[in-house]
């Protein structure tokens, strides 16, 4: 059984398809990319997954189970958490209560807590702390936890989106181009990084448009182009398939959607 | 039936003067996104002026269109610059600000310019003559309309018809238009944002000065609290419309007017302002963003 | 998570002044104290809702009056000695505002601004025309018993004063929870970005009616405070304008406790100060207003943020 | 980092400087409680100027006992929250007596301060539950509701036999009040009331009510509530085509009625006691000369006056009795009978209601000015 997968799925706004009867399957601890030219209907498929646009057409499956639909935070209590292609940070807020979003739906924290505190809400309060520390020491940002986050470099912003996600011990992470305005020595940290988030067993389901860095770092790859898939399978078959190369003639420069 | 008619001639005479002074919210929030509070209380300075303008220089003048229209003239020219004045000192700073600063900042000025027309012309009502218009009335198979409100009516729709024309077909108005969209992108396409602004300011005033002296040549006495009144059903009305859509406004004043005519009516005067509000927001419940307002989808 | 030495200082030397206060004052200065407790104590929960949820509630004057007309009816009506109708007036206008949030809570803005505004004056007009004969009409409902707890009689403006300084220092302790719990961090992440906060798990639309709920909730408790201190509940005290004083009040002093406290200053008892100055004291305090907004756009004592534990700070 | 402090400096800085008022009494301390702002800022400010002309006269003839008369006005806004304030700055300055306040629900808000203090209060208000609580220092200088409403239901009824009524009231404790006493009286007297219907005051636009109240036909058209609403319901009523006859109550007695009611004035009715101009006593004259001379400007309506008779009245037994001790003096109050007031003859009721009242109907004529039409002046 895959452990997401999508059937048939179709997006309309108004007019458009954006997300055209697409098929595809996520195994566990796969790192899994998802590539096409601009408006090919990416991060909509994202939008689909995650509940912020439910589909019209088509299902949804986690772990075999259909979740068409579900609001974006039951999604994430599911364990499938994402970025933001536009980095959508809290940017008044210090990059520890950032990442101690992520921490919400682990903490066993009730509502009622808000008004009243018990030792043991007190308790879970410090624990997930610890696990904001240490997901801060893992993306070597603990020296700025104190730091309001706007103030901070675009790199340091994406790490902090990152360790929000990942505080939240998700099962699939969904990264909406991560490499998007990252300098050289930034994107081979990245490599790195979601190479140990995989190890730590997490399925990765990336948007990249850096043609290199997805080369080197999926296994398997879907290519949609207005909102249709159009190939599919194993970087290097990907990499001399004709319809794909003509897809990407004449659209490949800029990463906007 | 004839009594039917009456309450739509009298809930579309009051809409009228909604939707004048709704269309000054719209505009503006259009353009700044920012409820100008202080909106409301122009309206009523604007009655001060014109009836000042009329005892300085037209006194004693009756039945006289030149009068009449040298009061609108001279208090939109007045009300208008009030208006700059307003966005330059209360707004203008606070533009870059949190957008809520910018609302208790327009409360502010509302309680200025309230109190203002309190020191100015004291606290007791004033009054407009009776005799500036004819006093006629028709009588129309039972239904009764007087020559004031056939005036605010048709001037009313004129000047909205204008004012689409002018937003939909000049270039001034394709300004508006993309400032209202995004200032940064129209700075960069050369429009001077700055003046579009003051200009929205100028329009908006004087479409409310019009309301205001429709409600001092109409009701007669004035105010200096009477603002509020007027500015709360008139932003309930460009609500309604769904902010920031100019024909939106038009349509929320008429149907405000409408409703509210309907339910003294028809249903209940005790209960008026419960079964207005009430209907608000059943309004907004089905239609988050108003009757004619886009519905906005956020870009992720 | 330790204050800083100063902050310290500065609160132990606020509840000191505020326990001493009615040595020095006068019945007059007494009677507004009294009232800038009361309205502190709604200044801040209208800050869980207006500036920690950062929705636009300009209606909440209706739960202040919820929670004062349970008082007096349930006192005036129901014979109920106004003390223990506490619970029934926080927890009726906590209902309310629950259920009346839920349909509207989706609303954008200054839709939801207007929608508030709309229950509002909706909920004034239910009063004015005395619904159900137990409202008192236009003139609301006088001569309340005084209460009286543990055979002390507490109609004394100074044992009524007391009594506020008891349920603001409630309030600061609920606030002080709610800034260090998930549902308060909620709340903040949900105001700056709902979708992020929404796509990390949070149920944005379930904490915004919990902000409501709790909000008016506590805005019951200081109607019925108010109620005690006029003996007396009566409409106009629950108007529109008073929803734009707790809107203006977070708003001018800043989305933080001392900002709540210094906001309900200004905007209640400055105006009092100045009452010398008769007519002319609305139209100053009005370029107050805009002044201060220009000076300090986010208020006078914002919300501060990187309130973080001790133990992330290095050394 | 230390805002706390700077707070409270702040604080205590304002407090202690508003603490340190004098008791000294070589005054006597007279208190106003009006709405000199707000919606009702000029009757409030009528009555201010009224109290302080007088005070004025009395303290340039040497004042009284030998002492000046001081005034602390207070503003209650006419909203009850700030009246209740008020009363306890005014008990705080020393005051014996208050004169207002203009609205009933403010003075009912003040009431119980007052009477704790044992300060003495004469008001304007007509609602009847000012005088149910059975206050000692409570003297009401006008007349109740319930009085103007036996009168009215008996004229409607009695004298002008009206077959079809309509009642319409705005939202205030006075308007519904009186509106609600003259419905009861007129059903126990076997009226028919057609209409009943509520106006929001400051609204302007009454024509749907007045369209509604036209679908009942009705002969008359009664309008408990202040002449505002008067002024423009009578010239819609009229603009509309409704031809039943229109009845005011005390409070649309006001000069701005007719500016606002324009030619259709002539032809309406107003009951009230007698109105500033109309009273026949050389006392309201006088006043009224007086006024003019200090403020070029006539008062705003009978309420002034009605206020300023209280005030004398409380000046009269100041004088009378030699003491400032308010149990004395409203010992002494209870006791006075027809004492020559402003508005006519002035005594107090054990509740604190003025007796005798003097309701009359005025028929107001095409130059603005109004005629007795009942009870009829032989």
């Amino acid at each position: 059984m895959a452990l997401l997968e999508l059937k048939n799925m179709t997006k309309r706004f108004g007019g458009l398809t954006a997300v055209d009867h697409l098929n595809l399957k996520v195994e566990q601890n796969q790192i899994y990319g998802i590539i096409g030219p601009n408006g090919a209907g990416k991060t909509t498929a994202f939008n689909c997954i995650t509940g912020i646009h439910p589909p019209e057409e088509g299902a949804v499956l986690w772990q075999g189970k259909e979740i068409t639909g579900a609001p974006p935070h039951k999604v994430a209590a599911m364990g499938i958490v994402r970025t933001f292609q536009t980095i959508r940070l809290f940017t008044e807020m210090s990059v520890a209560e950032n990442v101690m979003s992520g921490r919400h739906f682990q903490s066993n924290q009730r509502w009622w807590h808000g008004i009243c505190h018990t030792p043991a809400s007190r308790r879970d309060e410090k624990e997930n702390w610890l696990k904001v520390k240490e997901a801060l020491e893992f993306f070597k940002i603990d020296h700025l936890a104190a730091e309001p986050v706007g103030s901070l470099a675009y790199g340091i912003q994406r790490k902090v989106e990152m360790a929000r996600a990942l505080v939240s011990e998700p099962k699939l992470l969904i990264l909406d181009e991560p490499a998007a305005g990252l300098n050289d020595s930034e994107t081979m940290e990245l490599v790195e990084t979601i190479y140990s988030i995989r190890n730590q067993g997490v399925t990765i389901l990336l948007i990249e448009h850096n043609m290199d860095l997805v080369m080197t770092l999926t296994d398997y790859i879907t290519v949609i182009n207005f909102g249709k898939p159009i190939a599919e399978g194993i970087p290097d078959a990907i990499q001399s398939d004709p319809m794909v190369i003509e897809a990407y003639l004449g659209s490949e420069d800029d990463d906007d959607e | 039936m004839d009594i039917f008619f009456q309450q739509l001639v009298n809930g579309l005479t009051i809409g009228s003067i909604f939707a004048l002074v709704a269309l000054g919210y719209t505009m503006v929030y259009g353009i700044m996104k920012l409820i100008n509070f202080a909106h409301g209380d122009l309206v009523a300075m604007s009655a001060f002026v014109g009836l000042s303008v009329y005892d300085q220089f037209l006194g004693g003048t009756t039945n006289s269109l030149v009068a009449v229209l040298t009061i609108f003239a001279a208090t939109g020219v007045i009300i208008a610059m009030a208006g700059i004045i307003l966005e330059r000192v209360a707004y203008r700073p606070l533009r870059n600000a949190p957008r809520l600063s910018a609302v208790v900042s327009a409360l502010g000025a509302s309680l200025v310019i309230q109190n203002g027309i309190m020191l100015i012309w004291g606290p007791r009502m004033r009054f407009f003559p009776a005799d500036i218009l004819p006093a006629t009335t028709w009588n129309i198979g039972g239904v009764y309309i007087s020559f004031i409100q056939v005036v605010i009516l048709v001037v009313s729709l004129l000047i909205m018809a204008g004012l689409i024309f002018f937003i939909d077909k000049t270039r001034v108005g394709a300004a508006i238009r993309a400032t209202s969209i995004d200032h940064d992108a129209s700075r960069l396409m050369g429009i001077d944002v700055n003046r579009i602004i003051t200009l929205i300011f100028v329009i908006g005033t004087f479409l409310g000065a019009v309301g205001g002296l429709f409600i001092g040549l109409y009701y007669r006495g004035i105010n200096f609290n009477m603002g509020w009144n007027y500015g709360l059903y008139a932003f309930v009305a460009a609500i309604i419309g769904g902010i920031g859509n100019i024909p939106g406004a038009m349509v929320g004043g008429m149907l405000l007017g409408i409703f509210k005519a309907f339910i003294a009516g028809y249903v209940s005067s005790t209960w008026a302002d419960a079964f207005t509000f009430t209907l608000l927001i059943a309004i907004l419940v089905v239609r988050p963003t108003g009757i004619m307002g886009e519905r906005v989808a956020e870009k992720v | 998570m330790k204050k800083s030495p100063n902050k310290k200082i500065g609160y132990t030397v606020f509840i000191l002044a505020m326990l001493l206060f009615p040595a020095l004052a006068n019945p007059k200065w007494l009677a507004i104290g009294s009232t800038f407790l009361i309205f502190s104590v709604v200044g801040l929960s209208e800050d869980i809702i207006l500036g920690k949820g950062g929705m636009f509630n300009m209606g909440h004057a209706l739960f202040f009056g919820i929670g004062a007309y349970t008082a007096a009816i349930a006192n005036h009506t129901f014979g109920i000695p106004i003390l223990y109708a506490i619970p029934l007036a926080i927890l009726i206008p906590a209902l309310c505002g629950i259920i009346l949030a839920g349909p509207i809570i989706h609303l954008r803005g200054d839709y939801l601004l207007v929608a508030t505004i709309g229950f509002n004056i909706v909920f004034l007009q239910l009063v004015e025309n005395d619904i159900f004969g137990i409202t008192g009409g236009p003139n609301g409902i006088f001569g309340l018993d005084t209460p009286t707890f543990l055979g002390f009689d507490l109609a004394s403006p100074t044992a009524i004063y007391y009594l506020g300084v008891a349920v603001l220092l409630l309030t600061f302790y609920v606030m002080a929870n709610l800034d260090k719990s998930k549902a308060g961090r909620a709340l903040h992440y949900l105001r700056l970005d709902d979708l992020a906060a929404n796509s990390i798990g949070i149920n944005t639309r379930g904490y915004k009616i919990f902000a409501f709920g709790l909000g008016a909730g506590i805005a019951g408790l200081a109607g019925v405070l108010l109620a005690i201190q006029y003996s007396a509940v009566s409409p106009e005290a629950f108007n529109f304008m008073q929803s734009v004083l707790f809107f203006s009040i977070v708003l001018v002093g800043g989305s933080s406790l001392p900002g709540i406290l210094m906001g309900t200053f200004v905007m209640f008892v400055l105006p009092e100060i100045f009452r010398d100055f008769a007519t002319w004291r609305y139209f100053i305090f009005g370029f107050a207003m805009i002044l201060a907004m220009i000076l300090r756009p986010e208020g006078i004592f914002p919300a501060r943020f990187g309130k973080i534990p001790d133990y992330f700070k290095k050394g | 980092m230390n805002k706390m402090v700077r707070v409270i400096t702040a604080f205590l800085l304002f407090f202690a400087l508003s603490g340190a008022s004098a008791m000294a009494s070589d005054t006597i301390k007279i208190g106003v409680q009006a709405p000199t702002t707000g919606q009702y800022a000029n009757e409030g400010q009528g009555i201010d100027q009224g109290v302080r002309l007088i005070a004025e006269q009395i303290n340039a003839k040497g004042g009284i006992l030998g002492k000046q008369i001081e005034i602390f006005t207070c503003d209650d806004e006419g909203t009850a929250m700030k009246a209740a304030i008020c009363a306890k700055d005014l008990v705080n300055k020393g005051v014996i007596g208050v004169i207002g306040s203009y609205t009933s629900t403010c003075a009912e808000a003040a009431q119980a301060t007052y009477y704790r203090a044992g300060v003495l209060q004469t008001t304007d208000g007509t609602s009847d539950t000012l005088t149910e609580h059975g206050y000692w220092t409570f003297f009401r200088n006008s007349f109740p509701n319930s009085a103007e409403a036996t009168y009215t239901a008996n004229y409607f009824i009695n004298v002008k036999k009206y077959k079809r009524i309509a009642i319409v009231t705005d939202f205030s404790s006075y308007s519904t009040g009186l509106g609600s006493s003259v419905e009861a009286e007129i059903k126990k007297l076997g009226g028919n009331i057609v209409y009943q219907g509520k106006i929001k005051a400051g609204a302007q636009n009454y024509t749907p009510v007045l369209t509604k109240i036209k679908s009942k036909h009705p002969d008359v058209i009664y309008f408990s509530g202040y002449y505002n609403e008067a002024g423009l319901l009578r010239s819609q009523q009229m603009q509309l085509g409704v031809t039943a006859d229109f009845y005011g109550s005390n409070a649309c007695d006001n000069p701005d009625y007719i500016k606002l009611a324009g030619k259709f004035a002539e032809g309406s009715y107003l009951i009230n006691v007698p109105s500033p101009e109309l009273l026949p006593y050389d006392l309201a004259i006088n006043f009224l000369k007086d006024y003019r001379a200090k403020y070029k400007m006539d008062p705003p309506s009978i309420w002034t006056l009605l206020n300023i008779d209280g005030m004398r009245a409380f000046l009269y037994a100041i004088e009378q009795t030699g003491t400032t001790d308010t149990k004395k003096l409203a010992e002494y109050l209870h006791t006075i009978k027809d004492y020559p007031g402003i508005t006519g003859p002035i005594q107090w009721a054990p509740d604190g209601n003025r007796t005798g009242s003097a309701h009359q109907t005025y028929e107001y004529q095409a130059d603005g000015s109004k005629k007795i039409i009942y009870p009829v002046v032989k």
